[in-house]
This record gives structure tokens, sequence and C-alpha cells, in this order.
């Protein structure tokens, strides 16, 4: 079972994703991101980070990468894949996810531990968790506010697509408090708190990010 | 863009021999007449005036320690061989590094970037973040966590409300695009700091021992690179004097004083320089910061055992405008000059455009003892680099025990009225608890990531940061920071031992073994001899303390100037004390974690 | 050398923090009169030569595909600086 | 309703991290033409009835004041919004 971990100029969370799939036992391979080449793997972190300084929007540059010429078809083909905070700007530039992430509406970078409640757990990377399960994992971003407009919210909501909602205080001022969200098909997920930092005794607020990786092991051996 | 400018003709070493009679403008590049005078005899003739830009950056009091060094002596004479056994670089590099076990390297180093954060906060602070990040990247590390002490003014003073939030924000905007993780820090307010406020900046890095990378030129016929950003006009409003005496007026005259930051371009330049290494292409390596390439190829060549010969026409520019004395004197952020071997170069060249990062080769290491700089072929400068880079002016200037001491000590604690109810007691604790001293510092820490590499095993609040170094054993550092300047205002010498003390205690409550020191000497004007005395007592303080615990200092650095008039900041010695725990996952937190537990009061 | 200026500014129904804060700052300055503010973004491209149509064809077309967000964001204007700026 | 176009760039002279980035992608979506990019902001300011004379003044005003820093950026312009952007 190898996990791709693609790294962007800028990224910064790439080694701790790749160690959170070594974590649950899986093989972690780097993607470069001037490589259109996936190496095979069964699923892709598009990890958290600054990707070309997230000069312009975060994630717009990237989404011109040549990995991501791979990567779009194959996530469209139901390649598992999450995007992580930055990776989630990576995934909505692409139009591989609807809505947007913007400036938090307190305007300030914002690094805490974060409590989140899973509504659906029939994604690739959520199935080990239990339907209203609170988690607290760790946000850190200066435009995690994510925005689309009604239509597409209330689609979102009503297909069930609303992966994380953020409980207590909406901290970034995010449409809905939506925190996380899936594609049709449920393969791709993305979302702006970081699992990859807590799936360790000591080095994070909780060991709530394991069963991301551990899902995604279960999808792709049941796929 | 290659826009057609007409090259004026340049001051070159020969002209400059046959025009002695020039008068130059080296009392407002801030030399001192003796200072100008002995510049002429070392070189046998007027300098040139690219020569002269860079004995005036390199010999001002920022990069020479002109009125510190002579008290540096202090450190040694206080370190025992004991003390030296795990020092594996010390004093005089750009960061110390000790070996904590394992097989595995630190190095630390704490430095200031004051003036700058008053002018322009954001910019200020982000590029002193930057600038201590690559002095560790310079030593063969991977830089693995920073910590921000500050201090500002009164909390409630409009300026404060300018200077605060665009400080913070300025650390935390290069700290988390850069992706490390900020480990700790100091937030203080004062009024001594109104006009002054207080930008310190902390790295840490770790490498394997024998990683360690120096910054010397050496091996003739190797080959001199530049790599990073493109050099632009930064911070160099100074030496405009230079180019209105000498030169025809025409040029674009704007040179802005304030460097912007590119975090992103020093993540890509970190990563860069880490596949160097690995590669085993870098024979010697030093960052370019104040003082830029004047200070670089100063530093390298004298440290080396040859000369250097540099075609400065060569330095990629950002700005098609710049006199040859800017380009050697500007401060753009981001860049990294690497010496390499001839066969090496090829491979140098394919790591550097891997990561699109722009390298260019300037010159060589030659076997003259010299540093020789062309421009279009033209000599422009042609010196001993030691003369200028480590051989600049000493000072012994006057000290002098402050006459207002003797009234500020004796005004004591004893006349204070005591509450005598629990309402005065009630109202005292209200008054501490509100104080900003002492009030939650979350505004400013979470807008700090303190997880991202993962290996962060205690940060905020706690009052040591601990980072896991080897991730297979937990091997790892524990590091502090701290100074009450009113404790060394009020008696310099044991107020730096009380800094140094509560940064060491701080460590030690983490769990982890104190090994090594840094200091950041913030000071008022080291002409005042007050001041002057401060210093002296403050570094006596710290060595004989250090001596006293039995861990070295390993580097650090001095800001004076932190002054408005004739009012000086308190005396601010800032000290890093760095630990190892062989495993970190057994740190101890602060704070009580379990209802029940009995609870001690260890001490006096 | 020419230039050509693209603004793009978010969509009205779209929050804008940052210039909620610059309208909520300019009261405390004594600006009363501004009701509403907005904050975009202003890219001035070089180009050799004067600008041509094909440089604004490619700057509208970079605008869209790369500068601006269609899901958040407006091209509001691609057109070659005015000189007497 | 009336709106007021502020135009702040960095000065020249100033580095533009995020003109570079932006000038560094342009080439790989194969705008080829542009040698250099820097990014700025705009700020518009809605104003009720027209804008006046005083109304320009002001904005002017609020542009030096706080919506440029004056250290690393200059105001570009400041006038009424055409009409018919
Ligand atoms: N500028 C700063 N940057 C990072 N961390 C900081 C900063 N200021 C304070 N901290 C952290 O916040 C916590 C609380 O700080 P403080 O209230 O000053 O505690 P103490 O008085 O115990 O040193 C500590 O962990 C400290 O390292």
């Amino acid at each position: 079972m190898k996990v791709g971990v693609v790294t962007f100029p800028g990224s910064l969370d790439d080694r701790d994703a790749a160690r959170a799939v070594r974590a649950v036992g899986a093989e972690a391979v780097t993607l470069w991101h001037g490589d259109a080449d996936l190496k095979g793997v069964d699923a892709v972190i598009l990890p958290g980070g600054f990707s070309y300084g997230d000069y312009l929007r975060c994630g717009a540059i990237a989404r011109f990468a040549p990995v991501m010429d791979a990567l779009i078809p194959a996530a469209q083909g139901g390649l598992p894949v999450i995007g992580i905070c930055n990776g989630f700007q990576v995934l909505c530039e692409s139009h591989l996810l609807p809505g947007a992430l913007i400036r938090n509406d307190h305007r300030k970078f914002n690094c805490v531990d974060q409590r989140l409640v899973v509504e659906n757990t029939q994604t690739a990377w959520t199935s080990d968790f239990e339907v209203g399960q609170e988690i607290t994992i760790v946000l850190k971003n200066g435009e995690g506010g994510f925005v689309a407009d009604e239509p597409t919210l209330d689609r979102l909501e009503g297909e069930g697509r609303v992966v994380f909602r953020y409980a207590g205080d909406n901290p970034n001022g995010s449409y809905r408090k939506i925190a996380g969200i899936t594609n049709e098909r449920g393969n791709i997920v993305g979302l702006m708190p970081h699992p990859e930092h807590a799936v360790e005794e000591g080095y994070g607020p909780s060991t709530d990010g394991l069963p991301f990786f551990t899902s995604v092991l279960k999808a792709v051996v049941n796929a | 863009m290659t826009a057609q400018i007409d090259r004026p003709t340049v001051d070159t070493v020969g002209h400059a021999a046959q025009t002695p009679e020039v008068d130059q403008p080296w009392a407002a590049l801030g030399l001192k007449a003796d200072e100008y005078a002995s510049i002429r005899e070392i070189i046998g003739r007027r300098p040139t005036s690219a020569e002269l830009a860079m004995y005036s950056v390199m010999w001002s009091e920022h990069c020479s320690y002109k009125s510190s060094k002579v008290h540096f002596s202090l450190w040694g004479e206080n370190t025992t061989d004991e003390m030296r056994e795990k020092l594996l670089v010390g004093i005089g590099e750009n960061a110390g590094v000790v070996d904590i076990g394992d097989g595995w390297a630190v190095t630390f180093k704490v430095e200031s970037h004051n003036h700058p954060s008053y002018v322009e906060p954001y910019q200020g602070a982000a590029t002193g973040v930057g600038g201590i990040i690559r002095d560790i990247m310079s030593m063969g590390a991977r830089p693995i966590a920073i910590m921000d002490p500050l201090r500002f003014g009164n909390l409630n003073h409009p300026d404060t409300q300018r200077v605060l939030p665009g400080v913070v924000a300025g650390v935390g905007g290069y700290g988390n695009c850069i992706g490390l993780p900020n480990i700790g820090g100091e937030v203080v307010f004062d009024d001594c700091y109104q006009g002054n406020p207080l930008v310190n900046a902390l790295c840490v890095g770790a490498m394997r021992i024998e990683d360690i990378h120096l910054a010397k030129a050496s091996g003739v016929g190797n080959k001199v690179i530049l790599f990073g950003a493109k050099t632009g006009g930064d911070g160099i409003g100074g030496v405009s004097v230079l180019a209105s005496e000498t030169f025809d007026a025409g040029g674009p005259t704007k040179r802005p004083a304030v460097q912007v930051g590119d975090p992103f371009a020093e993540k890509v330049l970190i990563e860069c320089c880490l596949d160097l290494y690995a590669a085993h292409v870098v024979d010697g390596i030093q960052d370019l910061g104040g003082a830029g390439l004047s200070c670089a190829t100063s530093e390298l060549a004298s440290n080396g055992d040859g000369g250097m010969q540099i075609e400065l026409d060569r330095v990629p520019l950002r700005d098609a405008s710049l006199r040859p004395e800017e380009i050697l004197m500007s401060e753009s952020q981001e860049r990294m000059m690497a010496v390499v071997e001839p066969g090496k170069l090829d491979e140098f060249m394919a790591i550097t455009d891997r990561w699109d990062v722009e390298a260019t080769v300037l010159g060589e290491v030659t076997d003259g003892d010299h540093l020789v700089i062309t421009w279009h072929g033209e000599v422009i400068v042609d010196v001993p680099p030691r003369s200028v880079a480590h051989e600049g002016p000493t000072y012994h200037r006057p000290l002098e025990r402050p006459a207002y001491l003797d009234d500020l000590q004796a005004n004591g604690t004893d006349t204070l009225g005591r509450p005598v109810d629990g309402n005065g007691l009630k109202s005292d604790l209200l008054t501490l608890l509100a104080s900003p001293n002492l009030c939650d510092k979350s505004w400013v820490t979470d807008q700090y990531d303190r997880y991202v590499l993962g290996n962060t095993a205690l940060a905020m609040p706690d009052d040591a940061g601990v980072v896991r170094v080897d991730e297979e054993t937990g091997r790892g550092v524990a590091v502090s920071t701290d100074c009450n300047s009113r404790f060394a205002k009020l008696d310099p010498y044991t107020g730096a031992q009380l800094a140094l003390a509560e940064s060491y205690r701080n460590v030690a409550t983490a769990g982890a073994t104190p090994l090594a020191v840094t200091d950041c000497l913030n000071f008022g004007s080291p002409e005042d001899p007050g001041v002057m005395w401060q210093f002296r007592e403050s570094v006596k303080g710290i060595a004989e303390g250090c001596k006293t615990l039995g861990i070295p200092v390993t580097g650090g650095n001095v800001s004076f100037y932190n002054q408005t008039g004739d009012i000086a900041i308190h005396p601010t010695p800032v000290i890093g004390v760095l630990g190892v725990m062989d495993d970190v996952s057994r740190r101890t937190p602060s704070g009580w974690k379990t209802a029940g537990q009995v609870i001690y009061l260890l001490g006096m | 050398m020419g230039h050509v200026v693209i603004d793009v500014m978010l969509k009205p129904e779209i929050l804008d923090p940052q210039g909620q804060a610059v309208g909520g700052a300019l009261p405390r300055l004594g600006f009363e009169q501004f009701t509403e503010v907005r904050q975009g973004k202003r890219f001035v491209l070089t180009v050799d030569g004067e600008v041509t149509d094909e440089h604004l064809a490619a700057a509208a077309e970079a605008a869209e595909k790369l500068l601006s967000n269609p899901v958040i964001e407006d091209v509001v204007s691609v057109r070659a600086e005015d000189p007497d700026q």
C-alpha cells in the first residue's frame, strides 16, 4: 500500500504527512511537483504549507504544477485524495472540490487545538470515524474561511458532503462552520485542520488524526 | 528586463592610487577620522569608493563589535576545558554548535533586529527571523525551531498599537510560511522601550556532527558562488552618499532602507542547501545578512587560507541601475554564498536548478592573500580581507557606574504599603493579573504555528520549548529565553545572572540537562560611560554565572544604540539556554495536570 | 516598455474581511463619509514595447485563468496603463 | 451611490515577492510575453450620492494615512470610478 505525498515548493507539512502514513504501516512515496508522475500510488495527500508562498491566492499557482496534470484525472477517476489546509486550497483551485478559501474573518493567522464534528463517514478518508464523533486536531492557517454561493452550500448539505464542521465558536468565518467537504464520489476530501499533526502521543493535541489514515488503507484494500 | 544604462566610469584602484587628494565622504558613511586614516595606511593609498563602502559597513558597530569586543575576553577567561567538552564550534562562527550525543549536533543563536522593526514593524521583524535562520543554515544544519523574545513600550501608547501587531504579524508571517515551529519567546511591556522596541529572534538547528559546515574559502581554484534571490537596492539608504558624491547624478536615486522578506524564497533555499550538503558539494558557506556581499566575501576570504577574486558585474540584479558600491552593500535577503570545488560545480548547479534557485559563479579562491573585486574588468577592490572582516577598530570606551544607582538601589520595597485585609489582597492580585506583563499571551502565540515539522513536545504556554531531534530515539532539545530588565537596571551584574538562572531553570524543569548559552545584549549608546558600565557588568555576570553553572556561551549578538536622546532602554541581556534530553516524550509540562496530586515547594 | 493593468475584486456577495477592517478603521480616523470599503488586487504586467491588442488578449486570458478565481472573484478590467498615471 | 477607487502599489524599488511568484507562474501557463509582474491593492470606497471633490479629497487623505504605508508603498491614483466599468 503506497500513499503519495506531494511536495510543492513551499509545502511544509509533507514530512508530517509521510510520518502519519508510516504510522499506520503504509509506505509514503514522495511526489515532486515538477513530475507529472504519480509513481503508481494507491492514494495521494496534498499536504499543508504555503505552496509558492501562498502568494496571489493560496493554492492558485500550485494548481498548475505538472504533478496536478496527472493528479486531476486520477482523482476524477476515483483515486483517494486528501487535501489538508493548503492541499484543500489546491483542490478548490483545481475545481476538484467546490467553493474557495478566503482570509480568516479576524484577519489573523490562527493556530489552535480545534474541535470538529465528523458528519460523513462514507468517504475514503473517514470510514473509521463515527457519525457525530467529536475530534480535536490542529487548525492553523491565515486563509481558512470556506465560502461558496448559497446553491452550492445547499447542495453540499443536501448530499451529505459536509464531512467536518467546526464545534464551538466559528474559528475563521467559514460559511455554515464548514471545516471539510468531499466530492460526490467520496474519494476526494479537503479540510482545513491537520490530521497529520495528531498521530503521535506527545506531539500534538491528540491521536484523533490516525483514523484518517487507517480509513484510506481500508478503502484501498476494499476497492 | 535588460535596460541599457550608461555606465559612468568607476573609481578603480589605479585611479585611486593616482588621485590621493580626492575628498571622500567617510564621515557621512559613519567613519571616524582616525579610522579613515588607518584604512589609507592599511592599503597604502586612498580607498576606492567601493573599498570605502566595504570598510565603512564592516567597521560599523553592528558588524565589527568595536565597542564590545574588548569585553569578550571575559567569555574565554571563564570557560573551562570541562565546559568546552561538548562545544564543537564556539564563538566567532555564524553560530555555536554543541554535541548533544548519538552523533547529533545542535546549533542555536539569538539576534536582534530592533531598529528596522521600529521603522517598518512587519518587514523588520520578518527579515529578523529570516536572517537568524540563514545563520543557522550556514552551519550545515536544518533549522528546527524559532523563538522570539520581544519588548515593547506601554501597551496603551498609540505607537505600540502600530508596532506590536506589525511585529507579531511579521514574526508569524515569516516563521509560519517558512515552516518552523515557534516554540516560545517573551512579550514584555515597559515604557523604556517606547521608542526602541526590541525584536530578538532565536533559531535552533540540528545536524549530524560530520555535516557541520564553516564559513571559509580555501582551496585555490575553488569557485565562489552566489545563490538565492537577486540583488536589489535593499537596505542601502546610507551608501547613496557615495553615489551622489562620486558619480554623476542621473541614475535612479531611490534606495530603500527597508528590506522586504520573501519567506517562500527562503524555504526553498533551506531545502536547496540541505540537498547541497547531502550531496557533499559545498566546501565553505556563508549567509548574506547585514553588509551583504561586503561581509560574505571578506569573511569567507579572511577565514580561509588564500585570496579571492570576484567579478562583481556577474551578480544578478533586480535593479539594473545599481552601482558597484551599492551591490557590495545591498542587504537583499534570501541569498547565500558557497565555495565549491570545480569538479563538483555541475552537481551543485543541478541541485540549485531543481529548486529553481538562481546560482552564479562570481569568482574563485586564489593563491594570493588579497580580496580582489572587479567591475567589468577593472579592479575596484584590492584589500587584505582580514583587515576588512576581522581587524577593524577596537575601542576601550570609558566606563562609569551611573550616579543614579545608589538612589535607585536604596529605594527598596520596605517603604511600600502592604495590604492589610482580604480586600486589599484581592485588589493587588487583580492589578497583577491584569498587568500586560503577566496576562495571557495567547493573542500573540496563537498567531504562530507551533506544530509544523511534527516534533514539538512543548511550546506555549510552557516555560521552555522542547523539540525532538531524532525521531528514532526521541532525543531532543529544550530552549528558553529570559530577561527581566528591571533587575538588570538595578544591578546589571546580578540582573544578567538572574536572567541566566531563570533560563537555566526553565530548561531544567522541562527535564533537560542544560548545555549551552546564547545571548542578545540589548543596550543604549556605548558612548555613554554609564551604558558601557552596564554592558561590562552584564557580560561579567553572564560569563561568571556560566562558569558556576558549567555551561559555555556559544554565541550571540550585541545591539547598541537602543536609546532615544539621552534616555537608554534598561539594560536587556536576553539569555537563551539550550539543554538536551535523551527522550523528549518524558518532558515535564508546567501546570497542574491531575486533580489530587501533591504540591511541593522546592528551594528557599 | 508598456504596462497592462488588471483589476480583480471579490464578488459582491463574498465576505471581504480586509475591506471590512478598513471600513471599520476609517471613521476612527475621522472619515465618516464612506459607507463601504472593498479591497481587491491590482496587477501591473510589463511588456517590451507598446501594449498591443495581442498583449491585452493574453492578459485577459491570464486574468481569467490564473489571476482570479471565478468562484469568488471578478476580473473588473484589463487595460493598457493610462499614460498619465 | 458612487464609488472612489484607490490604487496602491509597492514602490518600484521594493521587492515584490507576490508579483515575482505570479511572474514565475505565467510562462508555465504559456504566457511568455510579460517581462515583469507587480501586484498591488485596489480599494473601492462607496459614498452616498455622487462622488464629489470633497469625497475625493477625503479619500486621498485616507489613502495616505491608512490605506498605504508610505515607507514601502505609493498611492498610484485616487479617482471616481469609471462609470462604464
Ligand atoms: N513572543 C513570543 N513568541 C512565542 N512565544 C511566546 C512569546 N511570548 C510569550 N511566549 C510564550 O508564551 C508562554 C507564556 O509566556 P509568559 O506569560 O511570558 O510566561 P512566563 O512569564 O512564564 O515566561 C510561554 O510559553 C512563552 O514561551
